[in-house]
């Protein structure tokens, strides 16, 4: 399954671009997707740890399985306020 | 922007003008407001600052903090709470975001007040770049690659 | 009125406008700002209050408020610090005290303003007389030698 | 000496005067100001235990001489905020 994945701050300047495609196996996670995303960007390996994953607009876990219609992002540590 | 007799969240492009927002609280049962202003600052890191740029992910920055408003309600006796941040490129001592909270008694508001910023700066996705006054320029929270 | 560099304190009769003193604690040091706001609320000891009067012994309260602007100046990192009363007939919603703290940091703003109108309530010789709806008065605190 | 007590709040009212002028001997403190006050006016005498002295617009103990050049209030418990 095809997954868009939004990146925002750092990591967007890191890949050059504001959104990625990624081609997952069904049911993969939040996990797959960081692994198959760091593979093909070593730059972003160190915000994996403190990076977390945003579905529809809510924070999940790396566990939970994604589907094609989710909107995914990732949140590096954020600074507002 | 959300807005609903009880809340106002905003994230904006806009100077922010606290006046605006005040009329929106005013109530005879309220006693207390406590208002949070976020200003520009001429120093981070150590370094002279001589702008900040704010990055949002709008639609799920604008969810997160009417989450912190209703987390507010839920949590003390609170009667209205305003949240307007601002985006793009500030300016020194210009004011980056305003949280405001009317109660009956003062406790709440300050609670709540604080509740609300600390609670941005863990969880709402908006994101910091320093410009600092040699031109150079950072995100808060950047990883220093050079130096790993 | 007691003005310096660093602190601004006033009792006065004349309505509170908020946007007056925003201008005295702008500055490219600081980047937060905590206000507080005091509004005549209409309720009061279990009954509806249609207004408030203040009263003040006013050389000591400016005298007392400066002092403590200046245990804040030696308790937190605060950069400007601005406290105003107003006194006399208050009717709903006006504001009847506006304290404003900045300071590099929020910490210190949000504490410092807490600790303002904690001592506010402890120790300035300003009064306030509840006119309930049904326009008898009491002063608060005011014993009731009926009952005793 | 002669001593003049500023009133204020709910203890004007009940005096029915912005001051109370007394005549006390030297050396005279807080406490024989009140002493001689509450003989005066029975109804200021719960306000007592619950008041402060200002003197020169600094709070001070009942145990503290006063002299007749003071600023002198009685401070019944304050609401202000």
């Amino acid at each position: 399954m095809k997954i868009t994945v939004q990146l925002y701050a750092m990591l967007r300047d890191l890949v050059g671009s504001e959104t990625v495609t990624l081609d997952l196996p069904e049911g993969a996670t939040g996990s797959d997707l960081w692994d198959q995303l760091c593979q093909q960007y070593p730059s972003l390996a160190p915000y994996r740890s403190i990076s977390r994953i945003a579905r529809n607009h809510q924070f999940v876990t790396e566990t939970e399985p994604l589907a094609p219609e989710d909107e995914i992002a990732l949140i590096p540590p954020v600074s507002g306020g | 922007m959300i807005r609903t007799p009880q809340y106002w969240i905003e994230i904006t492009r806009n100077a922010l003008v606290l006046e605006n927002y005040l009329p929106f609280i005013q109530d005879p049962g309220f006693g207390a407001f406590v208002i949070f202003g976020g200003t520009v600052r001429n120093f981070a890191e150590g370094k002279p600052v001589q702008a900040l740029f704010y990055e949002c992910y709008e639609p799920m920055a604008e969810k997160e903090l009417e989450r912190i408003a209703q987390e507010c309600f839920a949590q003390w006796e609170v009667g209205r709470i305003v949240i307007v941040h601002r985006i793009g490129l500030l300016q020194l001592t210009e004011p980056s975001v305003y949280i405001i909270v009317a109660s009956a008694h003062r406790a709440d508001a300050f609670a709540a007040a604080r509740f609300i910023i600390e609670s941005i700066k863990q969880r709402v996705p908006i994101w910091k770049k320093e410009i600092f006054a040699d031109n150079s320029s950072q995100w808060k929270h950047e990883i220093d690659l050079g130096k790993q």
